[in-house]
């Protein structure tokens, strides 16, 4: 069971501010890429890329300003269970919309 | 299996009397112990960002399909958008989230005047925030870009009207039914970064209560729970926004 | 042998103990500033209950126009705007928070040996949510009301309609928060204030299908909120997002309003669900046959549940491959379902059952439900969809599945622990008239409203072609029969508040921690924390107690 | 008897007369309809009836009177496994046949005879071929599979014949589409299923099955003198379109004689198939397609012309078979003409002379039958 572990787990794992600044510092090295990464040509990867460094920044952030590196199972648990329930809203409602582009059977 | 563990040294019928030996002044009665509490706090704000991930989840869904849809409207609908007050406000939100980190790690260790200067920082930043949108707003409105109201498709239809956009991007001149689309991305644009800047809002008010209590001493004195989870608050923020600015801002910069 | 379980203490000398969590304090404002789960969850109850009887009078008014072809006794825009009422306060109002905001938000912690819900404060908040939001929906009503359909169908609501949707809007919006905060609160405590060795498998099952729901509600009603929102902005300022002569997709509203609005008849019926678990389970003196996989049927609904939504819209024109999948997913949520009512139905297997009226609702239930269920499947399957849907075979599905599944477990469950809300017993005579009353009238009500979906009857009709009438009128007849049936539990429930029996600490020799303690409980629930050392439903267990109490009294 | 009570009596005999489980199977589909109805009835009521026989048999048997003792049983994973298997069994079968049956219904044979269908607050207009325009009924003949193209012109409807067994919405900017064949003659129901506001039940309407013979009369008597597709010429010069989508080589539009049917291939790559939907698209949103090689100058027409006034013109461009010598002169690459023989209006080439008294809005009114 997962919130047993938080029971024992529950003491908080003080991290160092080294730790912030770094994360905090490659959050703005990777703002600036992005911006960089926008104004090249790259065809299809320009979405792709400026996503992909997103969801990098959003993983640096919720790991550790949010602690969920440091925190119980429980905790992870429940991100996975939003970001689930977000991909299924989206990746669902997609499917219909792309796949009413390939017509009739 | 602590629970079982427990159990096992406590017969059926044996006073369990957990965690009743120190009671400090802020633990509520229903809760056996501190742990207890401040777990069950933590986890109470995950589950509530739980829902605020759903709630802009509705948007999001929406912006990706408009934006499949009426690519080239969003297109030179984001070149209206700029990108330096853009990046400016990333990095102050950003920054603010650090702040706000080192203002947890501050009231952990119980550094009170840390505590209250990474808050007044933070404070400060989101003010900022908020200003820079503002000025972003103003731009929009000026140019009559807000949905419902005169919407003016001048600068879609003929890009040349609206030179300083023109002379970085060069855009072609959208077809009336085409340009007439970029306000379903302004409508987006408004209703998302309308909502970030509502929790913002919340947030900075949330942030003078709690510069006051801090000068107090309220968070350092091992009770830190209320600090946790608005730091936990304001970094979901933070990264709503680290996901808005590319799919604003960034879709497509480079000249054509 | 007897025929009852019921062990009621001696009339003459027994007494409601003095301090319990209804005369520890007194003053209307103890009531309407408590923390106290189980005053907020009779706050709640006198609400729901309010508001049910608001939304039964509109059904009544719809049956009565019903009665003749022609759109006689109300224009049809009245019409239109009743059914809408009706459909917005009996989902939003009732059907949503009634188990969980009553009987779930009374019995959570003393299922779990708990004291109170984690988040108190937020759980008082949730009833203040509620009941800002029904007064806001019943002005709307007062102010002329709103028509709709509680679907809010865009561009019908955003564009053509000139009633109140901003208002009726904002109430469904404050409604659902009021209803997050519940989940939220019973998330949190399931999982963090269960007593010492009250692990996962020994909690009852009423909790594990709270918490299934809990989980839909904390998840799917923000997009519900935002999809409001989005309305709310179109029709003021129009955005566009949903006007298809601005570029907008209107059926992405569909999808948006039933990523909420499907799972949200899980969260209607699931609680009920946890509350058969323990009737069937008490009344026949069994544990619940299969335990975890009446547990992980719930949780299988939960997930599932997000994955259908769309076989609301198969004749919308969503694409060929989405009502494959949707279609597909639909067939498979159907069956945790059927699980559940093949192991409710093994509990009785050699059991030693009695018949007191909460066992009378949950045979109701089990049948109605099963009906219910079964059209459900009809209605995924994508070719007898396209018949099907949007007449009144929809009407009846869903009305089997809500008020002959949902509202009968609630009876159930709200006769199964008035003893222990209150310390009295209800009549028993009369009550199972009642249950009887209800299961008569519900049928004549419904089932000829399958036929005529069959024949072809649309719904939200005020006037239909003659040849539908003789069901109608037996329909509106049942609706008659229907009406008593829940009248009559009002009348003796109140009534037993002051004349009704003392119920002592157990009057059904029930297993459950809620039983073990005085009844009504004290504000505090337990003087000291239980243990829980035994498995959920286990009789040898409480035969054990009895007899080491009678030793002890001897 | 009926001294007791005439009225009871009455409406005893009413429902005797009246009563019916299932409306007529009126069309080719209706019977497969009703097959997998009466399956998924039986699976049902014999689930009801295990259900209903397992309580009560266990409630006489294992009552507490005669089973004092109850005898705990956790559970039982072979009975469980069977409990669950059999009705998920039962469920794909109801899935597979049910997805068979959807896509017999919406998807139509190529020879299907194209109706127009109208849905607005609160009326159905259909619109035929020959021009025959008829407001809340619909004359079909029997033995000829009939596809509804369907576009509603402001919120959402729902066309239902429960007779047919068939039904679709009607959605605002979208054509859908249903097809049907009918059997047996006679006069139908027709619903709007999707409320659709303060007279949605006021929008119904009736679906006369004819003969083909009894068709034809009715055809001839009820036409309007201009087929759809004449009408959608005369709109054609009227808004002059011709100005540009002419067959000169320096034209600014693409030719569109033969394009119904083709693969367009577009400016930055891609195809798309030319039919009723994308021909709607290209004149309201013409910017959203842009044909290899032209440039996107169209003016949207979204506002300018009413739905009927689209449906005109899409039914012209269909018709379009234009004559050879525009066929060197296409700037559109790979066009391969597979436009069905289709009724097909005399002169199709655009008229130059355009009479500017045909708005959208004169346009010829059909026969509306009651």
């Amino acid at each position: 069971m997962t919130d047993q572990h938080e029971m024992e787990e529950s003491q908080h794992h003080v991290v160092s501010p080294m730790i912030y600044i770094i994360i905090g510092g490659s959050l703005l090295v990777l703002t600036g890429l992005t911006v960089f990464a926008s104004f090249l040509e790259l065809g299809i990867f320009n979405p792709i890329v400026a996503l992909a460094i997103a969801c990098v920044k959003a993983v640096l952030v919720v790991l550790f300003f949010m602690h969920v590196k440091y925190s119980s199972k429980l905790t992870k648990l429940t991100v996975f269970c939003g970001l689930f329930t977000f991909i299924a809203l989206i990746g669902m409602t997609l499917m219909d919309y792309f796949s009413r582009a390939w017509g009739r059977w | 299996m602590s629970d079982s563990t427990r159990v096992a040294h406590g017969t059926a019928d044996s006073l369990h009397t957990g965690g009743h030996e120190e009671h400090p002044a802020y633990l509520r009665h229903h809760f056996e112990n501190v742990e207890q509490q401040a777990d069950a706090a933590g986890f109470a704000m995950w589950l509530f960002l739980l829902t605020e991930v759903m709630f802009f989840g509705g948007m999001f869904t929406a912006y990706l399909i408009y934006r499949n849809w009426y690519y080239p409207a969003f297109v030179e609908a984001s070149h209206q958008l700029n990108v330096v007050w853009g990046t400016l406000n990333t990095a102050v939100l950003i920054t603010s989230s650090f702040t706000m980190a080192m203002g947890v790690w501050c009231a952990e260790v119980r550094k009170q005047a840390g505590l209250v200067l990474c808050l007044v920082l933070t404070f400060i930043l989101g003010l900022a925030f908020l200003g820079i949108k503002t000025v972003e707003y103003k731009e929009k409105i000026e140019k009559h870009h807000v949905p419902g109201f005169h919407y003016s498709l001048k600068s879609f239809t003929n890009p040349q009207s609206d030179p300083e956009i023109y002379k970085e991007y060069h855009d072609k001149p959208l077809g009336v039914d085409m340009a007439r689309h970029t306000e379903i991305y302004f409508s987006l644009y408004f209703a998302m970064t309308g909502m970030h800047a509502l929790h913002m809002i919340i947030g900075i008010a949330i942030l003078g209560f709690m510069i006051f209590r801090a000068r107090a001493g309220a968070y350092t004195s091992g009770h830190v729970t209320f600090v946790e989870n608005f730091g936990l608050y304001w970094h979901f923020v933070d990264i709503i926004w680290i996901f808005l600015f590319p799919l604003l801002y960034l879709i497509s910069r480079h000249a054509n | 042998m007897s025929s009852t379980i019921v062990v009621l203490p001696d009339q003459s000398t027994a007494r409601i103990p003095k301090v319990n969590f209804i005369t520890k304090e007194n003053g209307i404002l103890s009531w309407l500033l408590t923390g106290d789960h189980k005053r907020i969850a009779i706050l709640y109850l006198i609400s729901i209950t309010f508001f049910f009887f608001i939304g039964g009078s509109l059904a009544g008014l719809i049956r009565l126009e019903l009665l003749t072809p022609q759109s006689d006794l109300m224009a049809t825009d009245t019409y239109n705007k009743v059914f809408t009422m009706h459909g917005i306060i009996m989902i939003f109002f009732f059907l949503v928070p009634s188990v969980p905001a009553t009987l779930g938000n009374f019995l959570i912690p003393l299922m779990l040996g708990a004291k109170d819900l984690a988040l108190p404060k937020i759980n008082l908040l949730s009833w203040y949510l509620y009941m800002a939001a029904g007064i806001l929906a019943i002005y709307t009503m007062a102010t002329g009301g709103v028509d709709t359909g509680w679907t809010f169908t865009t561009p019908l609501s955003t564009h053509y309609v000139n009633t109140n949707v901003l208002t009726t809007g904002l109430a469904v919006f404050i409604a659902g928060f009021s209803s997050i905060f519940t989940g939220l609160n019973f998330i949190v405590t399931i999982h963090k204030m269960r007593c010492p060795g009250m692990t996962w498998f020994r909690m009852p099952l009423f909790v594990w299908a709270h918490y299934a729901a809990s989980i839909l509600m904390v998840l799917g009603t923000p997009v519900l909120a935002i999809t409001i929102v989005l309305v709310a902005l179109e029709r003021t300022i129009g955005i566009g997002i949903f006007d298809p002569t601005k570029g907008g997709d209107p059926i992405l509203f569909q999808h948006l309003f039933w990523f909420y609005s499907h799972p949200a008849v899980y969260i209607m019926i699931l609680p009920g669900m946890g509350v058969i678990s323990e009737t069937i389970s008490t009344f026949s003196r069994k544990r619940v046959f299969g335990y975890t996989a009446v547990a992980f049927s719930s949780v299988a609904i939960a997930v599932f549940g997000f994955f259908v939504w769309a076989h609301h819209m198969f004749i919308m024109g969503v694409s060929n491959y989405a009502v494959l999948v949707f279609s597909l997913l639909t067939m498979l949520v159907a069956v945790p379902s059927a699980i559940k009512i093949f192991n409710w139905t093994f509990t009785l297997y050699k059991g030693s059952i009695t018949f007191e009226t909460p066992m009378l609702y949950t045979f109701g239930f089990m049948g109605l439900f099963t009906i219910g269920g079964l059209t459900g499947v009809f209605l995924g399957a994508s070719g007898t969809d396209i018949h099907l849907t949007e007449t009144y075979f929809i009407v009846a599905h869903f009305h089997f599945v809500m008020v002959g599944g949902m509202l009968m477990a609630f009876l159930a469950g709200i006769h199964f622990w008035w003893p222990k809300m209150t310390g009295r017993m209800y009549p028993e005579k009369i009550s199972q008239l009642a249950a009887v009353v209800t299961f008569i009238g519900f049928n004549f009500t419904f089932f000829p409203q399958f036929i005529l979906g069959t024949l072809g009857m649309p719904r939200r009709y005020a006037a239909y072609p003659p040849e539908f009438q003789v069901l109608n009128v037996f329909s509106t007849a049942g609706a008659s029969i229907l009406g008593v049936g829940y009248l009559l539990p009002i009348l003796y429930l109140t009534w037993s508040l002051k004349y009704g029996e003392i119920a002592g600490d157990n009057p059904w020799q029930a297993t459950g921690l809620e039983w073990q303690i005085q009844s009504p409980p004290l504000t505090e629930n337990f003087p000291i924390t239980p243990i829980m050392d035994h498995e959920a439903y286990d009789y040898d267990w409480l035969e054990k107690k009895r007899e080491k109490e009678v030793t002890l009294v001897g | 008897m009926s001294h007791i009570s005439p009225v009871l009596w009455q409406f005893l005999v009413k429902w005797m007369t009246t009563f019916a489980l299932f409306p007529p199977e009126a069309s080719k589909i209706a019977p497969q309809m009703d097959a997998l109805l009466f399956f998924m009835v039986l699976v049902s009521l014999v689930g009801l009836v295990i259900v209903i026989l397992l309580v009560t048999t266990f409630s006489i048997l294992y009552r507490r009177s005669r089973h004092p003792i109850a005898v705990q049983i956790e559970g039982s994973t072979l009975l469980e496994a069977t409990w669950t298997i059999i009705p998920l069994g039962l469920f794909l079968i109801m899935f597979v046949w049910g997805a068979l049956l959807y896509f017999r219904i919406y998807t139509p044979p190529a020879n299907a005879m194209n109706i127009y269908v109208v849905g607005k607050q609160w009326m159905w207009k259909a619109e035929h071929p020959g021009g025959q325009h008829e407001i809340n009924a619909l004359h079909i003949p029997i033995g000829k599979p009939i596809q509804l193209t369907l576009i509603s012109q402001d919120v959402f409807h729902s066309f239902s014949i429960p007779a047919f067994r068939v039904k679709r919405e009607a959605i605002p900017g979208r054509y859908t589409t249903v097809w049907f064949e009918a059997t047996t003659p006679g006069t139908y129901h027709l619903f709007c299923t999707q409320y659709c506001g303060t007279n949605h039940s006021a929008m119904i309407g009736d679906i006369v099955v004819l003969t083909p013979d009894g068709y034809k009369q009715w055809l001839a008597e009820s036409t309007s003198g201009m087929s759809l597709a004449q009408n959608g010429e005369r709109l054609f010069a009227s808004l002059s379109c011709n100005a540009c989508h002419n067959a000169r080589p320096d034209a600014r539009g693409p030719n569109l004689a033969n394009v119904y049917g083709a693969k367009l291939a577009l400016n930055g790559g891609g195809t798309v198939l030319v039919d009723e939907a994308y021909l709607r698209e290209s004149i309201l949103n013409p910017s959203q397609h842009i044909t290899q090689g032209f440039a996107p100058i169209m003016p949207t027409y979204q506002g300018q012309i009413s739905e009927d006034g689209v449906i005109a013109l899409v039914e012209y461009i269909k018709n379009l078979k234009s004559d050879y010598r525009v066929e060197q002169t296409l700037n559109t690459t790979d066009l391969l003409p597979e436009g069905e023989g289709k009724a097909a209006p005399g002169s199709a080439a655009p008229a130059a002379a355009s009479s500017k008294t045909a708005r959208p809005e004169t346009a010829p009114k059909g026969v509306v039958k009651p």
